[in-house]
């Protein structure tokens, strides 16, 4: 993916380099600084957005390894995010247990759930498989709710900021950094995973399940070990959401969480680890943007509380346009935006897009 | 014997909305998850129209009933029409984002506000005593034969008319029916009417029996284990379904606990998947082909 | 790769019955594969030739009989634990990764000789460096073998498919298999990708003494390459032998003239 | 493309200016439940709140200055009540948070101002516990009409009061809040010495009730007591009264039992309540009458629970002058009493030990069949608040 001529590999090294050429170096520097300086000149508001950003990135990306890699579909991913916030909940509020506890066992939570959740897709696919995620889904907001009410935290329970050497989490600002650095470290896993036998393996299960099984993958055992890695970094998304959120209750992972979730994915576009940051960034901020919007043009004061309905509906129509009109959802549209830059001045019809 | 005439009306409530499930998934091989939105849709149409003409309850039922046809009509052609050919998840998740724009657009219009169309229709929910001490509201025994009459009406159309069979040949194989010079949009498209009707039905029902506000449409979605339980391309199955989940749900109230009956008909769900995830009556075929 | 010394055939079908309900697909098949023979498989449309592939690569369960690969009986494996022992497979469309390059469906096929796990994968640390490196390095030995330089980066969905075919040739080999089944691999080609498929086949064989099962309806092909032939109809055995001998068998003529009569 | 992309950029700029650009008036933060499963209430509450602040800003204001009420929705779903709490708290000139929504969304509201010490007040839906003596939390108060435990004890004490031993049904709704409370109720009235039934629970959506009503019928309640949701409560009655019940059932008046109650017009529906109806015609009434009309798409007898919060409302704003910060307006909410003048049975008191009130007045209200009116049962009972 060289960009510029006069750039040449000389050994096979070379090319497992994420960042290759000088221009992609630089637009590195660039993003860094940008994604670096953003809390230091943003309203307190565009902080929190952007720190919901990372976590639904975390959250986006283990779908996306699921979904958009091992074409497994899921719509448990609000139990699962479920199981991590209240692994980290009933841990604090029973044990009074630390982050460094709560963030392992919650991992752990969420890799067993993902063995559970993983096993009805070594014997069905697409849609039924959908369909049985989705009754786990129901399952673990039984359990959830059992505990929340028979324990008497029927409205939720609060969770202190986490400590890390004695600095309380507490600020936007530091949230950012905390955020940032996991988001990061959650993509780069996963582009890793890609990249490499792990990840092609997922993909040629994907294409072509039978097929890859004679090429000596061992299926199934890679469609368990997709779902616990998957559920394992959706649980730990759903700690971070604890902690941040600074409280856990089961009513907060409904299906519409799920929907979310998928929404990122499919509007990010299936199969593209971008996708899934962009997917994130788009579902996040979509309602805060519509607001903006509705803000800005001469509303009466009257239906102020229609602009939520609007905004709800808004959401659908979206998501709608998406699927329909462009299927290969943002990376899609990236791609053709930067393959018409690359050209320029020549039109051309854009090249098949190998990156992402 | 209440009993009996408890889980008779919660059949016949889960056998209309799951038709709707099923006649879209058996043509085209869409979930339309969006189901309770549009039941509900038809129901706030119900009552719009009674409100307009509330001298006259027959012709805004009548006019009700033909919305509902037309709105699954235009939905088909309008969006659906346009995911045939993509992948199967895909669809559903039209139909997903389709139930939240309905959502959204149905408070814009109507608020969230409970709406009661029996009244502006004028008539009264009587109470009817059925002997040995049975008594079930009139909405609700109108319900049993408005769901007998529906699926009588859907063997029959299915089995001896035209259409029927062809639009049963498109759900077995497409392909095959298309070459044969069946028009699979005008089946599709047919399919969604028939299941907006029915499945508006069921929410015209529920809406003369108890109101209607927005949670009709996570009812819709409480139907959703019966189809499959009953298997997702059958008929037949969706009453079948409809009687186990129905029966171990008011069974559980009755016997067990209240608070159990809201997980039993997932709990049903969960062992029928385990054991038999194309459902009692379903296609095992079905699995592969998606 | 170690070369066992012993003198057992590679391959041993043994009274091999395969049925779909009340349908006999395969009736008693029985052979033998020496190492580094050339057997091709011929018969007419719905012989049950690629059965055969299936049955040994165990995407279908035998209903009756043994099939034993290097002394080793094949009904407690799993498919993928068959592609480990050394069986290798292409399939009639390809079979192919759509949305993976030319380079990384080769490296799928070398997925049994990677020993990264997908921790260290996600890390990219240690092993799975060091893995990619050299599997690259393999994987561009059969790039190279079959002159697919120019195509390696593409998505083999865009490529023709005759360079299709010689991917999933090549995906095949990339495995380093001992034994090689190619499910009807010149069909579909032209003449010019034909010549090019034979002249592989033939390094195939003698440069890396591989046993081949080739499935194959180009009988002018079968005849200028193939070791043995085997011929089979309606799921069960008519005759094996060489090429010359079975091509001038009037059951064979009748076979092939009486399918194209119907 | 350009254009679109600056009018998406002006947009979130704008909605950040809109924000931020406030600063010479009172701004208080709405995050309700205007779209979802509570919308009748909350949605009401806000447009009380809406209106009554509408009037307030054009008679010059509290202090001279306006108030501005920032609203969101977050449907009582508890993500989305934390995005808002998140952008209320982060917006700096922002005093104070209301909510009129479900319980669910009120531990992500509360944990966001406790990190940046906004006062919070429950303007709808239920107090939570944090509101009640002897110790309550320095940031939260709450108008709302609810008490859960008190609210059942009256109602198990009045059911004692009209009719000796009676058999007592139990329907809640299959949340956390009314479970709970419908359980206090039920060991209250076995303590009571009454025969109680059983407990039925309804999940949120249900398709029918009969199933549940069967069953009270069938265990031969004479009355039914529920405390829950609107829906649960109207429905199950309709529902017993289809299976041909004769009993008395009473229910918690939510700021629907008005109109409800005029639908219905059944003697043997009741309801208690902490707010006067419309029918009292007190002047107020007529206040809220002439001043709402035509601007909320409500039944103008939905806004009392409105207005009450934004009468305290007005109080704190007043008494704790300009400028105003948080701290300041909580310490002025400390020790605050609002007289309701007949919006509720007595004035709403907030001492350093309670957030709540101290005395809590109850009605009982039931239908007229021969006046084809609502009447009071009982009038204004006073309880302790412990």
């Amino acid at each position: 993916m060289a960009y510029a001529s006069g750039y040449f590999k000389t050994d096979y090294a070379m090319e497992l380099r994420l960042i290759e050429t000088r221009w992609q170096k630089v637009s590195a520097a660039v993003l860094v600084l940008a994604l670096g300086v953003f809390p230091l000149i943003s309203p307190q508001v565009a902080i929190g957005i952007a720190n919901q950003v990372f976590i639904a990135i975390v959250g986006a990306a283990a779908l996306m390894l699921l979904t958009g890699y091992a074409g497994q579909i899921s719509l448990g991913h609000a139990g699962l995010l479920a199981a991590g916030a209240l692994t980290t909940g009933v841990l604090f509020k029973e044990l009074g247990a630390t982050f460094w506890v709560t963030l392992p066992a919650s991992a752990v939570v969420g890799g067993l759930l993902g063995l559970v959740f993983g096993l009805p897709s070594l014997r069905l696919k697409g849609l039924y498989l959908a369909i049985t995620t989705l009754a786990l889904h129901f399952v673990v907001a039984f359990v959830g709710g059992e505990y929340e009410t028979r324990r008497g935290f029927s409205t939720g329970i609060l969770i202190s900021p986490p400590a890390i050497g004695g600095f309380a989490l507490q600020e936007q600002q530091h949230w950012y950094y905390v955020l940032l650095a996991i988001a990061v470290a959650a993509m780069l896993f996963c582009i890793n995973l890609l990249r490499t036998r792990t990840g092609r393996a997922l993909m040629a299960i994907r294409d072509h399940d039978i097929v890859a099984e004679s090429l000596g993958i061992p299926v199934r055992r890679y469609k368990l070990l997709i779902f616990v890695v998957s559920s394992t970094m959706t649980s730990v998304a759903g700690c971070l959401l604890a902690y941040y959120r600074g409280f856990v209750s089961i009513e907060a992972f409904s299906l519409y969480l799920t929907i979310d979730y998928v929404a990122m994915v499919i509007i990010g576009g299936l199969g593209s680890m971008l996708g899934a940051v962009l997917g994130a960034l788009f579902v996040i901020t979509f309602p805060y943007v519509i607001e903006g919007l509705l803000r800005v043009l001469p509303i009466p004061a009257g239906i102020a509380n229609e602009m939520f309905a609007i905004n709800y509906a808004a959401f659908g129509l979206v998501m709608i346009l998406f699927l329909v009109f462009e299927p290969l959802g943002l990376v899609g549209i990236w791609r053709r935006v930067r393959n018409y830059f690359l050209l320029w001045p020549y039109r051309q019809t854009a090249v098949g897009g190998g990156g992402g | 014997m209440q009993t009996v005439a408890n889980i008779a009306v919660l059949v016949a409530i889960y056998a209309l909305i799951g038709s709707g499930y099923v006649l879209i998934y058996r043509v085209s091989r869409v979930l339309n998850l969006a189901q309770g939105e549009l039941m509900m849709l038809v129901a706030y149409l119900l009552f719009s129209l009674a409100t307009l003409f509330g001298g006259h309850p027959a012709s805004a039922l009548a006019g009700a009933v033909l919305l509902s046809l037309l709105v699954g009509l235009v939905l088909y052609v309008v969006l659906m029409r346009r995911m045939t050919g993509e992948l199967v998840i895909a669809a559903v998740l039209v139909t997903i984002a389709l139930g939240i724009l309905l959502r959204g657009l149905m408070v814009l219009v109507w608020t969230g506000q409970m709406a009661r169309p029996l009244e502006k229709l004028g008539w009264q929910n009587s109470p009817l005593a059925l002997g040995h001490g049975v008594a079930l509201s009139s909405v609700a025994v109108t319900t049993i034969f408005v769901a007998i009459a529906i699926y009588v009406g859907l063997f029959v159309f299915f089995r001896y008319t035209a259409w029927g069979v062809r639009m049963r040949a498109v759900g077995e194989n497409p392909l095959l029916a298309a070459q044969r010079g069946i028009k699979l949009h005008v089946a599709y498209a047919m399919a969604w009417a028939l299941a907006t009707f029915s499945g508006g039905c069921a929410g015209m029902l529920l809406a003369l029996d108890s109101g209607l506000d927005g949670t009709m449409a996570i009812i819709g979605l409480k139907a959703f284990p019966v189809v499959l339980v009953g298997g997702l391309d059958s008929l037949r199955g969706a009453i079948v379904g409809a009687l186990i989940v129905a029966s171990a749900e008011v069974l559980a109230i009755q016997l067990i606990d209240p608070l159990v009956s809201d997980v039993v008909p997932f709990v049903v769900l969960i062992a029928m998947l385990a054991v038999r995830p194309w459902g009692l009556f379903g296609t095992e075929e079905d699995i592969q082909r998606v | 790769m170690a070369e066992a010394s012993d003198d057992r055939p590679l391959l041993q079908l043994a009274g091999v019955h395969l049925h779909f309900g009340g349908l006999v697909v395969l009736n008693g098949i029985s052979l033998d594969l020496q190492r580094g023979e050339l057997l091709a498989l011929i018969g007419p449309n719905g012989a049950g030739k690629t059965s055969v592939l299936n049955c040994i690569s165990l995407l279908y369960r035998p209903t009756q009989g043994r099939i034993v690969f290097e002394g080793e009986d094949l009904a407690g494996l799993s498919p993928h634990g068959v592609a480990r022992r050394g069986i290798a497979r292409t399939f009639q469309l390809g079979g192919l990764f759509p949305h993976l390059t030319v380079l990384q469906n080769l490296l799928v096929g070398r997925h049994a000789h990677f020993s990264s796990n997908v921790v260290l994968d996600g890390v990219f640390w240690g092993r799975a460096r060091a893995n990619e490196i050299a599997q690259r390095a393999a994987a561009e030995e059969i790039i190279e073998f079959f002159e697919l330089e120019r195509h390696r980066g593409e998505l083999v969905s865009k490529l023709p498919f005759g360079v299709q075919k010689i991917v999933g040739f090549a995906r095949a080999l990339a495995m380093e298999p001992r034994l090689l089944l190619l499910d009807e691999p010149s069909a579909g080609l032209n003449r010019e990708a034909r010549e090019d498929l034979s002249r592989f086949i033939l390094r195939i064989k003698h440069e890396k003494g591989i046993g081949m099962i080739w499935v194959e309806h180009d009988m002018q092909m079968v005849a200028d390459l193939a070791d043995r032939i085997y011929v089979m109809d309606y799921g069960a055995h008519i005759a094996d032998g060489e090429p010359r001998q079975i091509l001038a068998d009037p059951r064979v003529v009748e076979i092939y003239l009486g399918s194209k009569g119907n | 493309m350009i254009k679109r992309s600056q009018l998406m950029l002006a947009a979130v700029l704008g909605a950040f200016v809109s924000t931020t650009l406030a600063a010479d008036s009172y701004v208080l933060g709405l995050t309700g439940d205007l779209t979802g499963r509570d919308a009748a209430n909350s949605g009401a509450v806000a447009d009380g709140i809406r209106i009554y602040f509408e009037r307030v800003n054009r008679t010059g204001g509290i202090n001279g200055h306006k108030v501005e009420v920032l609203v969101r929705d977050n449907q009582s779903e508890p993500s989305r009540a934390a995005t808002d709490a998140q952008t209320f708290v982060n917006n700096e000139d922002l005093l104070l948070m209301i909510t009129a929504s479900l319980s669910s969304t009120y531990a992500p509201t509360i944990s966001e101002s406790k990190r940046k010490g906004v006062p919070v007040l429950f303007a709808g839906g239920v107090c939570p516990r944090e509101v009640f003596p002897p110790k309550p939390d320095p940031l939260l108060f709450c108008t709302s009409g609810y008490a859960a435990e008190t609210d059942v004890k009256f109602a198990v004490d009045y059911i004692q009061s009209v009719q000796k031993n009676a058999t007592l049904g139990l329907i809640s709704m299959a949340i956390p809040i009314s479970r709970g409370s419908i359980d206090q109720a039920a060991e209250y009235a076995k303590s009571k010495g009454m025969k109680v039934i059983g407990h039925e629970s309804a999940p949120p959506p249900t398709a029918n009730y009969t199933p549940y009503a069967t069953k009270l019928k069938e265990g031969g309640a004479d009355w039914v007591l529920s405390w829950a949701p609107w829906v649960t409560q109207v429905k199950t009655f309709e529902a017993l009264r289809q299976l041909g019940w004769k009993g008395n059932f009473i229910s918690y008046g939510h700021n629907v039992a008005e109109e409800e109650l005029k639908r219905i017009k059944d003697p043997g529906f009741l309801v208690f309540t902490t707010n006067g109806m419309f029918s009292d015609g007190q002047p107020v009434h007529k206040d809220v009458l002439a001043t709402a009309e035509g601007k909320t798409k409500f039944p103008i007898t939905y806004l009392n629970e409105g207005w009450v919060a934004a009468m305290t409302l007005e109080a704190a704003l007043k008494k704790a002058g300009w400028p105003v910060n948080r701290a300041k307006l909580a310490s002025a909410m400390d020790g605050l009493s609002v007289d309701l003048r007949g919006l509720r049975g007595g004035p709403i008191t907030w001492t350093k030990t309670n957030h709540y009130r101290e005395q809590l007045y109850y009605r009982v209200y039931g239908w007229d069949a021969a006046g084809n009116r609502i009447k009071t049962l009982k009038d204004w009972t006073s309880r302790e608040v412990k």
